[in-house]
């Protein structure tokens, strides 16, 4: 973890409301790992409003050219900003941070990944480096419509197995990524399992794996408003619950953002 | 990076002696030991820890933050792993790091204040000062914040004064409009200053769900939007002349630490900023000596109280 | 544009009747007619003119403004023509305009109430109601301003209102800790309901000249930055059920809107916007009706106090 | 007066720290007068840092094309925005306002008029106004250094008789304006003056005409930090004094910017 300054490589529009900024950093490059974030300043100096960095996921990493880049979502003031930003402009941000995947130097796995929305954009990340090890990676995510198209694109690129889902049939599969997980659960019972997605997925999620008894084991990446991003505030907290069955808040920037499904405590 | 051990940024605040004048406020910083990852905080003034409790507390059901417009809504509810958690976990690293610590102690009544100071006796030679957090609310006295109640500002301040003999700091809440009364029960109670503005009460609702935005409804509001209200206070109570004052509420830039101290303040808290720009208090400090140098300064408390606000 | 006179929008406040909730604050509309150049003001529900008192007052020192992060500090000092000016010269405009009024008075005692409500009789039957403006110090009491004395509340809100036969508004302060006491003795008085908040009392220096940025030293806090504790005092008083309020303090949407209407407010008052947006009112109540129409509410009145807040 | 949107033409560098830009405007060309304004909002919608709209004075108005332009100079979170933005891009302003200078349709008379600083700004549209009449123009003006030599070469094309000073003597005669103004001052006695700059240049020009007894109608634009740019707030006044020596705070936005010199107390 640093506070560092990168050149903006790229800032590009790759669907409706979505974007993808490339950032020069060695530093990131050498030291992040999957399901870590970083966070970012989305503002001028002196113009307090936005108040708050933002978190952003590494979307990709790219060794050669020493660059992360992340996928934004459009939502408020501070994704404006960043949208506004141009190469060649400096962005001050922090990271890596968060707990993020450690892939196995050598494995030779099953690992499915879970994907929803906006959701996904950790996931790349984290499918590439485990397909570099050589592992036997399934994706399987939903979405809305066809916004994504391109994240299909990118994920051809890396040849895994995939199956994508969209709620209105315009892009793979008509129907919600849960429901396939559902009828499907048996075949991946010997996989570790990653995903990443709305709350209300992760807490299907949980269900499905709890109603089915499954032994392996399960993680999410959580998100939650942050305002330090390295675990002093205690803002960013989420309830989990111990193997004493007691209940304790934890930090989703330093704690998390990954979890165990089966410790989270939904409410 | 400038020479921090510049004599002309040291402070005394009562009988508090800073190596400068830049503090990290209670809460925002930990202990410093993450910061430390960032920067060397052993530069900083001083380290007022996040409050601690007797036992450890769970804090407040998420969600526990809210942005508003140049602000920071927080209902944290003061979660923390207890004082034993400082004294055996985090102190070791402190002094491995050369953080200067204040340590903050929270109480829900004089009781607890006196079972906490009792706890600090063997470690006090390490800390600089304690700091009071009285933004409790007391369950005796249905459910108000000690702070409030100028009798209980005095009796918790001279209980902990009469069981250490390091310097004891009370911490005012802007939420009362008997600041000034208060800050005379904690000089007649012994406190060596007091520090102010902790946040202010605010609210916000999410109109889609209709629920407040922070699980426990209200929280505290931080940030520059606060920064004009906390002058405000910090000007009025420096006239009446009760005690040396450390100033915090929105403070972002070295400018803003300078208005802090014209307007009264002998030092400066560096709150909400250390979420927003990971190294303020390198900045402010080297703004603050280049400002020494532009205005010809002996010492940086001699702006301390100087705005010009005589008629 | 909407139909305005959607009668989902019309709003009961006590006794006061409004075609729809959304009020221009006193002080940050003059009373209508220089907006009206830009759009018909007639469309908004009430327009409360700045405080006019007995005879006409200079105002503060210059400088009276200076911005902060996301707020505006003013210490305009309540510059005014005095009532006759209001009588005379502008109330002929406002009723051509169909502007529908919301006369503030500001006094330094009861008796100046007094004089200032006997002078309004003549007038009464072309305004929807009254407004005290009880912020200006007192100097019979020490220069403590009449809205934070329970006593005063009560005495000058039964004055005015047994001098006139229209509703009374009452504003309050949030920089006192005894609203729900003072709201309580504005009710006693006979008053229809209360506005709140008036601004913050905030200050700001400038460090190249030590001076304070507002000549008057201190001033008053609004915009953005103080919505968070607008919400918080609004909740509040609407919980302890004493009068309907008409809630502001940073209102810039209709989001904002709604969301002082969910803490507790009955219509609401945009004032530091009406300096950014020109025509927010227009924003604001087009915004309403879409949400009317999205929630399928019968009246804009029945999501007022509705935030979830019992756990 | 109306809230208006135009569209940019232009938004360029013209030296250091200081840009023009060009705005698109029918309403405001047909309009506005010399010594007017617009405030201009200087934030995205919903980002309230900086919170209040910025007044700057009319530069141009070029009939033919519809457009109308300012001149501004980078001071802080404001005028940065503006900065950044492109052609195309529409800004959010009300005007004209202000009282400003009317020129007469039949003259030829003779004017001198004074600036200091940015407080040229004013000044080009004034004096194009006043040539286009067929009055007789002399423009002086005074500056720190040599960073308005773009408005020199502006002001030769319109055909007036000028003199610029600086300080450090790098632009122009070395001096200051008003020294100027101090020595020659007989000339000028049957001019009318109009003037534009920090307060301290308009305060030793009030000085200079009150010592030589100066007869003729002298005004100068004035600066406020203003909030609604319209008459409402009273919150941009200077103090003034009445014939009946009563002082009275009159505002910048409504009763000025412009002001008989004479007027106006200086504090
Ligand atoms: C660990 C983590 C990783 C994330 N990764 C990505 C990513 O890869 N791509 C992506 O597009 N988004 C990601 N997000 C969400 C992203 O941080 C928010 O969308 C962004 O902060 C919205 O900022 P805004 O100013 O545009 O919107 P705002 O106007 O501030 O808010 C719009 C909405 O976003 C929510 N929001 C605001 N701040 C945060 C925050 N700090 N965390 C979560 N939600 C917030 C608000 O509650 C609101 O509902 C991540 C969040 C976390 C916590
Ligand atoms: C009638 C009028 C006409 C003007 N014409 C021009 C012009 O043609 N070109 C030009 O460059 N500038 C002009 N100004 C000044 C211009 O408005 C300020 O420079 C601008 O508002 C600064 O904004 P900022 O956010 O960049 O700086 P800030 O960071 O807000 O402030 C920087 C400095 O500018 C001062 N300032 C801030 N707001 C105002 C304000 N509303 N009025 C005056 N000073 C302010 C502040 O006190 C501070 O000292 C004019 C001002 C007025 C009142
Ligand atoms: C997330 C957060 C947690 C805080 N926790 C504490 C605390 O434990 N004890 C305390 O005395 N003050 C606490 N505070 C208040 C700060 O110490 C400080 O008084 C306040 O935030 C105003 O300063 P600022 O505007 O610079 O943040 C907290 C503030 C924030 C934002
Ligand atoms: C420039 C200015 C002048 C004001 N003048 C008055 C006034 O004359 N009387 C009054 O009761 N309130 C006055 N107020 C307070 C407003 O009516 C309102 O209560 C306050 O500004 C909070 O709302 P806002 O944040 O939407 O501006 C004034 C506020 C401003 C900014
Ligand atoms: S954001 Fe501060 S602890 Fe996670
Ligand atoms: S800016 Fe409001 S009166 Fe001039």
């Amino acid at each position: 973890m640093k506070a560092l300054k990168g050149e903006i490589i790229s800032n590009d529009k790759i669907s409706e409301n979505i974007y993808k900024m490339t950032v020069f950093s060695p530093y990131m490059v050498k030291h992040c790992i999957p399901g870590q974030f970083v966070n970012i300043k989305c503002s001028e100096s002196t113009v307090y409003d936005p108040l708050l960095r933002r978190p952003f996921s590494i979307y990709d990493v790219e060794e050669g050219f020493k660059v992360f880049s992340i996928l934004y979502l459009i939502k408020g003031k501070g994704t404006k900003y960043l949208k506004s930003l141009e190469p060649g402009d400096v962005i001050d941000f922090l990271g890596p941070l968060g707990n993020g995947i450690k892939v196995d130097d050598k494995s030779d796995k099953k690992y499915l990944l879970i994907g929803g929305g906006m959701g996904v954009a950790p996931l790349f990340y984290l499918a590439k480096s485990l397909i570099l090890k050589k592992n036997n990676v399934f994706l399987a995510a939903g979405f809305k419509d066809n916004k994504f198209i391109f994240f299909e694109k990118a994920i051809q690129l890396l040849k895994i197995n995939y199956q994508f889902f969209s709620e209105d049939g315009s892009h793979g599969a008509k129907g919600i990524v849960t429901d396939f997980l559902n009828n499907h659960i048996d075949e991946y019972r010997d996989y570790t399992i990653y995903s990443c997605g709305p709350s209300e997925m992760l807490k299907s999620l949980k269900e499905i794996f709890l109603r089915n008894n499954i032994k392996n084991k399960a993680y999410a990446l959580f998100e939650e408003i942050m305002a330090c991003g390295i675990g002093v505030c205690k803002g960013c907290v989420i309830k989990t619950i111990d193997k004493d069955n007691k209940y304790i808040y934890k930090t989703v920037c330093k704690d998390g953002p990954l979890f165990e499904l089966k410790e989270v405590v939904f409410e | 990076m400038n020479n921090f051990a510049d004599g002309r940024l040291a402070v005394n605040i009562g009988d508090i002696y800073l190596k400068n004048p830049v503090i990290m406020c209670s809460g925002t910083f930990g202990s410093g030991l993450e910061y430390n990852e960032i920067y060397e905080t052993q530069i900083i003034g001083a380290v007022v820890t996040k409050s601690f409790s007797l036992k450890p507390m769970e804090g407040n059901k998420p969600p526990r933050l809210c942005e508003t417009s140049s602000g920071l809504l927080n209902s944290i509810g003061l979660q923390n792993e207890g004082i034993e958690f400082f004294i055996q976990d985090q102190l070791p690293f402190v002094k491995k790091l050369k953080i200067s610590p204040i340590l903050s102690i929270l109480g829900t009544s004089s009781l607890e204040f006196a079972e906490l100071a009792s706890k600090i006796i063997k470690i006090e030679h390490e800390l600089i000062a304690v700091e009071l957090n009285l933004s409790c609310p007391n369950v005796n006295k249905g459910g108000i914040t000690l702070g409030s109640i100028p009798d209980s500002v005095e009796e918790v301040t001279s209980i902990v004064r009469k069981t250490l003999n390091i310097p004891v700091i009370v911490k005012l809440s802007p939420n009362n409009d008997n600041l000034i009364e208060i800050a005379k029960r904690a000089k007649s109670g012994g406190a060596a200053c007091v520090s102010l503005i902790n946040t202010l009460i605010g609210m916000a609702i999410d109109i889609n769900t209709f629920k407040p935005k922070l699980g426990n409804v209200i929280g505290g509001l931080s940030g520059p939007a606060i920064k004009p209200v906390a002058l405000a206070k910090i000007f009025s109570l420096y006239k009446a002349e009760v005690l040396p004052i450390i100033g915090m509420g929105g403070i972002f830039s070295w400018e803003d630490a300078i208005e802090f101290m014209l307007a009264g303040a002998s030092a400066v808290g560096l709150g909400t900023v250390n979420f927003v720009e990971y190294d303020a208090a390198i900045n402010i400090i080297n703004g603050l000596i280049d400002f020494i140098s532009k205005n010809n300064l002996n010492n940086i408390s001699d702006i301390t109280g100087k705005v010009k606000a005589g008629q």
